[in-house]
């Protein structure tokens, strides 16, 4: 099918990965931590369908629908409590929230 | 088809990295959205239509449109974009950047000193994704669900807007940070 | 029945926990019942299992009760078990008989006292500590029951802790005796180390095949134990702490010097036997240590106003007997010695309290005076025991057990005539001063009105320790009178037997007649200066050197005068002086280092998410870096 | 499946179901007594399946989960801690909190299931997955009193933190993985036993899965969470923190290890020794002088995680004293006091605020006499002292080390140890010294309640009992290795 092999793979996986953590370093605002931790969380399941690929399985894919599942669950929680620290904000300070 | 990938890749990535730099948050959903098609690409071109499809409607159908309601929901106006690029324009970022390439470097350096066999190039079809979840991997789904049932309680408990008497002492309690 | 043994020392310690938890809720009586019976069963068990120890003796005459693992890692392995031979045996028996009467008879006398239910609770934890180690089987246990022997006498000695006094003399007897278990933990270290175990018969056996006698380390070793013994034990130069230990509640140094505590260092020794017959030299030390505190603390005895500290100047030279015996090689009669001891000893403290509770509180004895009519139980008591602590020929058992070790100190194999003198000066001196204090309490005319009459819970451990004071001799009697060897049989299985030295009938004659005279002529001497003719004392001290005199032997000879120069002073001008020096420094230094410390990481804790993240990344890139490195 | 499986299983089936019983009476009728009730007769029950399980033969129930008499050990272990941590639970919420108090214990069943999943996982998806279970629902329940800002701060930080270090255990997974080619521990450690030494791709995913285990037991560098999520969650989270959650994963870490002698992995080795020194090193000397008791628990527990690390590295090598035993043994141990003070610390509040400053603890001897023994037993046993069981726990980890001859590490597990005792004793002196006047009025009063009392009793009298009796427990755990 086509000619990629497992370390550009992984490779183009890291650099998403890092770019997602280099997201969460540099960014004081609680929702863009929570979104580049989405990128890195995508990341590491590419990374995962990559090594399914590689070894024929579908493991790696497997994987990556529970980690989906994980991303969601994470993320609604999240978001549930930005807006409750939001709320609790409001009053004094009319902005996103940061920690 | 292999040029196909490189190209989707590229996108990804950087779509990744508007989406880190980006001060209007909505932009930098709409970017997040642009990076999982992109992922959505070659998880087709690499042989795994399935998860392809759940990329989009999941990821980028689901979670991010979850974000955006969220978004809307707090209505974070002008204010915030200007706020975001003040604390982006300070120099904090060059140590943290500096720490991750280095980072990139080291783990990219060991994956290719690693084997270079090319994929199997084996398509996986839904049905035996499907086939696979639900015989060995079947406590997985339900441990999934279990989870899913954490987060669930915990957002539900956490995002409550009831009105509650807060005691007369609580209320003075403002931000620390 | 021997499976019951370890209900013995755990009656104890429950009574402690029961009087620790619910004291203050039980009531006076109920403490009283707690307090007493836990001891009054465990001293039953230990009737009965010796009883069944006498008649049908358990197989190599010692039995072991494991109860369960402590610790177990390679060597180090610790056993929580109890070792039962006749040693222990002897000692187990003293210690719950003689503390069950003292136990009774505190019923009475801190009857008043607000801190009723503190104060069983602190002598049952006494006892429980005391029996542990007496019968721990391992160094562990036993090392264990004499720091909790120490702390008890520490708690108990400063019983009456809003007197500031009180809580001196306990710090005091605490810091001293520490001094010496400094020294015993090392040289049970070094016992670990020679022979990597802490069971102590497992090292009583290997140790003649790992060290020839006179090996350096066994020297070291015994020597070291011995500080630790001479520290609990009150001999020279460690004996300061004992008179000053008369602050505490006199059923509290009846058990002190009568049961528990002091005599620690006499098991010590006597159970570590199989090494100090390798080390000559530490034998000797222990023989000269006894015979050199006998004498000093019979000639302090001499001077002494208050009746207890009489007492307490006779206990430490009795114990100077005790160890004097086990330095010449009589180990049995060193033991019998302690046995019959505690008998007297607890008889005399105990009717001591009684005096003191008739005469409004009142130690001096020279305050006192004719409670012979006045308090009949407790002066015919009080007599038996002085007869038997001055070892009045042939009818009582100090007689045997302190003519065996005069004997000895002589014959037995490391004995010389030096010390044979030392202990005949030494019973003599013991024998006037004891009378001395006889005749000045219940003779001549009555001073003070008695203020309180003791009931039976005062007389029956009087008179029942008195029975024992005065026939508990006959066990054991000498060559020349009777040879009855009961005692020295029965501790044939744990202890080694006296050999070799001269047994020349006609000497050991000479010795026994020589001691029964000197001690009659010293009661003789007692009564004439102290009964008959006052004035010849009274002129003599009102001379210059007369006062001198009995300054210096009232202070008992001077030696907290000593240590205070000798020690204290500098020890606190070098702390004075040093104040700001580089020994601080070192000190100061650490907590400085380790402040400095604190706050660099505290600056980590920042509370900013994105710092910590980066801390995550950072832990990633050292761990990546050692893959790529490695 | 099979009808063994579902023996083997009952405990957790039971534990997945009692949220669900709960959820439906909470349908019909909101109370928080039969709530807490409610889950304690669920925990008490799965507590008794687990003989059924015991003696089922298969350990292994479909690929994801072994369930053998090691697991079993720690889901007993863990259904006790959370019966344990309820009731002060119980008596917190009903003072602290006005809204609806039944989710808390929806979402500590959750979270313990999560728990209990580590201790049976044998596959990185089962091991993602109760890993996931268990942070949801932590994330909730530090900030389950939601009004307050600072557990709304320490459950966003907590969620932040925990995702960075799952999306780097996940990376670090997917590079095992596309080494490996299987997901399972079994072949994943045969390979690094065989591939291992020039194979640096997968130990480069086994260093990044190092985050996701160092973040959960909060060892250094991972630890800075620690602190600020033990301050603002509600004690008894804090304390579920520190201890089940904590034991889940030291369980997880031990199996995945089991059969790997980290001693001989050079890379493997140096990790994890320099994160035992430092976790010693930083946890204790952030200790030594904190004011918050709550701060002062979470770093000491960083350096406690540091011993347990050194018997880890002891690992499983033959000699007589396994380092798995040592850390399992150190790991009850220190269950049992660690839930024992944050209970103690839970019962110091008032609806206003939780007693957490040094200066509450000051006097509570003449205050609460027995409390404060407690807490004075809790303390001596942390700092290793004779006759409590933290005493023979730090003494097996050392015999442990010394047997692997690892003389660094222990020479530094002894000078911390010294450390420790410093700021323990610290909290002890504090309860004994007399308080003035001006102070008193702004203490607070505990009030211990009946149930609270007795259980603080049982850990207390448990901690004494294990320091002198260890023997027992320690016959259980080594009946349980695998």
């Amino acid at each position: 099918m086509i000619a990629i092999s497992l370390n550009t793979g992984l490779i183009i996986a890291s650099i998403m990965f890092f770019t997602g953590l280099i997201g969460v370093m540099i960014r004081k605002n609680i929702m863009f931590m929570l979104i580049s931790i989405e990128i890195m969380l995508n990341a590491a399941g590419l990374a995962f369908v990559f090594a399914g690929a590689q070894h024929g399985q579908a493991d790696g894919q497997i994987m990556f629908l529970f980690i989906l599942t994980t991303a969601a669950a994470e993320v609604a929680v999240g978001l549930a409590l930005i807006i409750q620290f939001y709320q609790n904000l409001k009053r004094s300070i009319p902005m996103l929230p940061i920690i | 088809m292999t040029i196909l990938f490189y190209i989707a890749a590229l996108i990804a990535i950087v779509a990744s990295i508007m989406v880190v730099t980006r001060t209007n948050i909505i932009h930098a959903l709409l970017y997040m959205v642009i990076s999982l098609l992109a992922t959505a690409v070659m998880f087709f071109l690499i042989g795994a239509p399935f998860i392809a499809a759940m990329e989009i409607i999941i990821y980028a159908g689901a979670i991010m449109v979850l974000f955006v309601f969220v978004v809307m929901m707090l209505n974070l106006g002008k204010q915030a974009v200007e706020q975001e690029k003040r604390w982006l324009s300070t120099e904090g970022w060059y140590f943290p950047s500096l720490l991750s390439l280095i980072l990139l470097l080291e783990i990219g350096y060991l994956i290719v000193s690693g084997q270079t066999a090319p994929f199997n190039g084996r398509q996986i079809p839904p049905a035996e994704v499907g086939k696979e979840l639900y015989s060995t991997y079947l406590i997985g789904v339900e441990l999934a669900a279990i989870l899913l049932m954490a987060g669930i309680i915990g957002a539900y408990h956490l995002a409550r807007r009831k009105k509650y008497v807060v005691h007369r002492f609580l209320k003075t309690e403002g931000a620390e940070q | 029945m021997y499976d019951l043994l370890w209900l013995v020392p755990t009656f104890p310690f429950l009574g402690f926990l029961i009087l620790a938890i619910f004291g203050k809720k039980i009531g006076k009586k109920l403490s009283a019942v707690v307090g007493v019976g836990s001891i009054g069963l465990s001293a039953l068990i230990t009737i009965l299992i010796g009883i069944q120890f006498l008649t049908n003796p358990p197989e190599g005459h010692a039995f072991v009760q494991t109860l369960w693992t402590w610790i177990a890692a390679d060597d180090f392995k610790v056993n929580i078990a109890f070792h039962l031979d006749a040693l222990s045996m002897v000692f187990a028996f003293v210690v719950t008989f003689v503390g069950f009467w003292i136990h009774l008879y505190s019923t009475e006398y801190m009857a008043d006292d607000e801190g009723f239910s503190r104060f069983f609770a602190y002598m049952n934890l006494f006892v429980g500590a005391m029996l542990m180690l007496v019968m721990g089987d391992n160094l562990l246990l036993l090392y264990l029951g004499w720091e909790g022997v120490g702390l008890c006498s520490y708690l108990l000695i400063g019983f009456w802790y809003r007197d500031p006094a009180n809580g001196y003399a306990a710090r005091k007897a605490f810091i001293v005796t520490r001094v010496g278990d400094a020294a015993m933990a090392v040289g049970l270290f070094m016992l670990f180390y020679s022979f990597k175990s802490l069971n102590i018969q497992e090292i009583l056996s290997v140790a003649p095949h790992v060290w020839s006698p006179g090996n350096k380390l066994a020297v070291a070793s015994t020597l070291l134990l011995l500080g630790g013994a001479v520290g609990k034990s009150a001999q020279l130069p460690l004996q300061v702490w004992l008179p000053d230990a008369m602050a505490g509640p006199t059923p509290t140094s009846a058990l002190i010097h009568a049961a528990t505590m002091v005599t620690a260092g006499v098991y010590l020794i006597a159970r570590m036997n199989g090494i100090y017959l390798l080390a000559p030299l530490s034998m000797t030390a222990v023989a000269i240590v006894g015979a050199a505190t006998l004498l000093v603390a019979g000639f302090a005895g001499m001077a002494q106003t208050d009746i207890k500290r009489v007492l307490a100047y006779s206990t430490v030279s009795q114990i100077g007997y005790m160890f004097l015996a086990l330095g010449v090689g009589a180990w049995s009669a060193g033991v019998f010695h302690f046995m019959i001891h505690a008998f007297f000893k607890a008889l005399l403290f105990l009717a001591a309290g009684a005096i003191i509770l008739a005469q409004h509180h009142e130690q001096n004895m020279f305050k006192m005076g004719g409670l012979a009519k006045a308090l009949p139980v407790t002066f015919w008591t009080f007599l038996i025991g002085s007869a038997s602590l001055a070892a009045l020929p042939l009818i009582t058992a100090g007689f045997y057990s302190k003519d065996a070790i005069i004997w000895y100190a002589w014959s037995g194999p490391n004995g010389s005539i030096y010390l044979w003198m030392a202990a005949v000066f030494g019973a003599m001196v013991t024998a006037f001063y004891t009378f001395r204090m006889v005749f000045v309490t219940f003779f001549g005319e009555q001073k003070m009105e008695i203020s309180h009459y003791p009931t039976w819970r005062v007389h029956i451990p009087l008179i029942a320790l008195a029975f024992f004071a005065l026939f508990g001799g006959f066990i054991e009697l000498p060559g020349t009178l009777g040879h009855l060897t009961l005692f020295s049989d029965f501790m044939k299985s744990a202890l080694p037997v006296v050999e070799g030295g001269h047994h020349e009938v006609s000497l050991e004659i000479f010795s026994q007649v020589l001691t029964a005279v000197l001690a009659l002529v010293s009661i003789f001497v007692a009564y004439y200066l102290y009964l008959k003719n006052m004035q010849i004392v009274t002129n003599f001290t009102s001379t210059k050197f007369g006062h001198g005199l009995q300054q210096f032997l009232l202070s008992g000879l001077g030696f907290d005068w000593l240590y205070e120069r000798l020690f204290i002073r500098p020890y606190v001008w070098l702390s004075r002086t040093n104040k700001r020096d580089f020994i601080d420094f070192f000190y100061v230094f650490l907590p400085w280092l380790a402040r400095q410390f604190h706050y660099l990481f505290k600056y980590t804790q920042t509370g900013k998410v994105r710092r910590y993240v980066v801390g995550i990344v950072f832990g990633v890139l050292v761990s990546i870096t050692i893959v790529v490195i490695l | 499946m099979t009808g063994h499986d579902f023996l083997k299983l009952m405990p957790i089936i039971i534990l997945a179901a009692t949220p669900l019983i709960i959820m439906l009476a909470i349908a019909i009728k909101r109370n928080h007594l039969i709530t807490a009730v409610l889950s304690v007769v669920g925990l008490f029950a799965a507590l008794f399946a687990i003989p059924g399980a015991k003696y089922t033969n298969g350990d292994q129930v479909s690929n994801l989960f072994i369930i053998d008499q090691y697991a079993l050990f720690y889901f007993a272990l863990m259904f006790l801690a959370t019966i344990v941590i309820i009731v002060p639970s119980f008596q917190y919420l009903e003072l602290r909190f006005k809204g609806n108090r039944e989710e808390y214990y929806l979402l500590l069943l959750t979270a313990t299931f999560g728990s209990v999943g580590l201790a049976a996982s044998n596959h990185f998806i089962s091991f993602f997955l109760s890993l996931e279970i268990l942070s949801v629902s932590l994330y909730a329940l530090v900030a389950y009193l939601r009004h307050q800002n600072d557990g709304i701060e320490a459950g966003l930080k907590y969620l932040i933190l925990a995702a960075v270090s799952s999306a780097f255990l996940l990376f670090g997974m997917s590079l095992v993985y596309s080494q490996v080619g299987s997901m399972q521990f079994k072949d994943v450690i045969n390979f690094l036993s065989q591939n291992g030494n020039y194979n640096f791709i997968s130990i480069a995913g086994v260093a990044l899965m190092v985050v996701g285990f160092g973040f959960k037991l909060a060892v250094v560098p991972f630890h800075m969470w620690s602190p600020d999520v033990y301050q603002g969650a509600p004690a008894p989270v804090s304390a579920f923190i520190a201890s089940v959650s904590k034991g889940g994963i030291l369980a997880l870490l031990f199996r995945f290890f089991a059969e790997f002698n980290i001693v001989q992995s050079r890379p493997l080795f140096t990790i994890f020794a320099l994160i035992a020194v430092f976790s010693m090193f930083v946890g204790n000397f952030l200790a030594l002088l904190q004011s918050n008791v709550k701060r002062l628990l979470a770093y000491s527990s960083i350096a406690h995680f540091g011993y347990i690390l050194v018997a880890f590295i002891a690992g499983n090598a033959q000699q007589q004293f396994k380092g798995v035993e040592a850390a399992t043994f150190y790991i009850v141990s220190y269950f049992i006091t660690i839930i024992g003070a944050f209970m103690i610390i839970g019962l110091i509040s008032n609806e206003e605020r939780e007693g957490m400053e040094m200066s509450d603890y000051r006097g509570l001897y003449w205050r609460h006499p027995w409390l404060s023994v407690a807490l004075s037993a809790m303390m001596f046993s942390l700092a290793g002292i004779p006759l409590t069981s933290g005493f023979i726990a730090k003494y097996y980890i050392l015999a442990s080390g010394i047997s692997t001859k690892l003389w660094t590490l222990i020479i530094i597990l002894i000078i911390n140890s010294a450390l420790g005792v410093y700021y323990y004793l610290r909290v002890t002196v504090e309860m004994f010294s007399n308080v003035d006047a001006e102070q008193k009025a702004t203490l607070i009063s505990p009030n211990v309640g009946i149930l609270s009392g007795i259980l603080l009793a049982v850990l207390t009298i448990a901690l004494v009992w294990l320091g002198v009796y260890p023997t027992g427990l320690i016959g259980s755990i080594q009946a349980a290795m695998f």
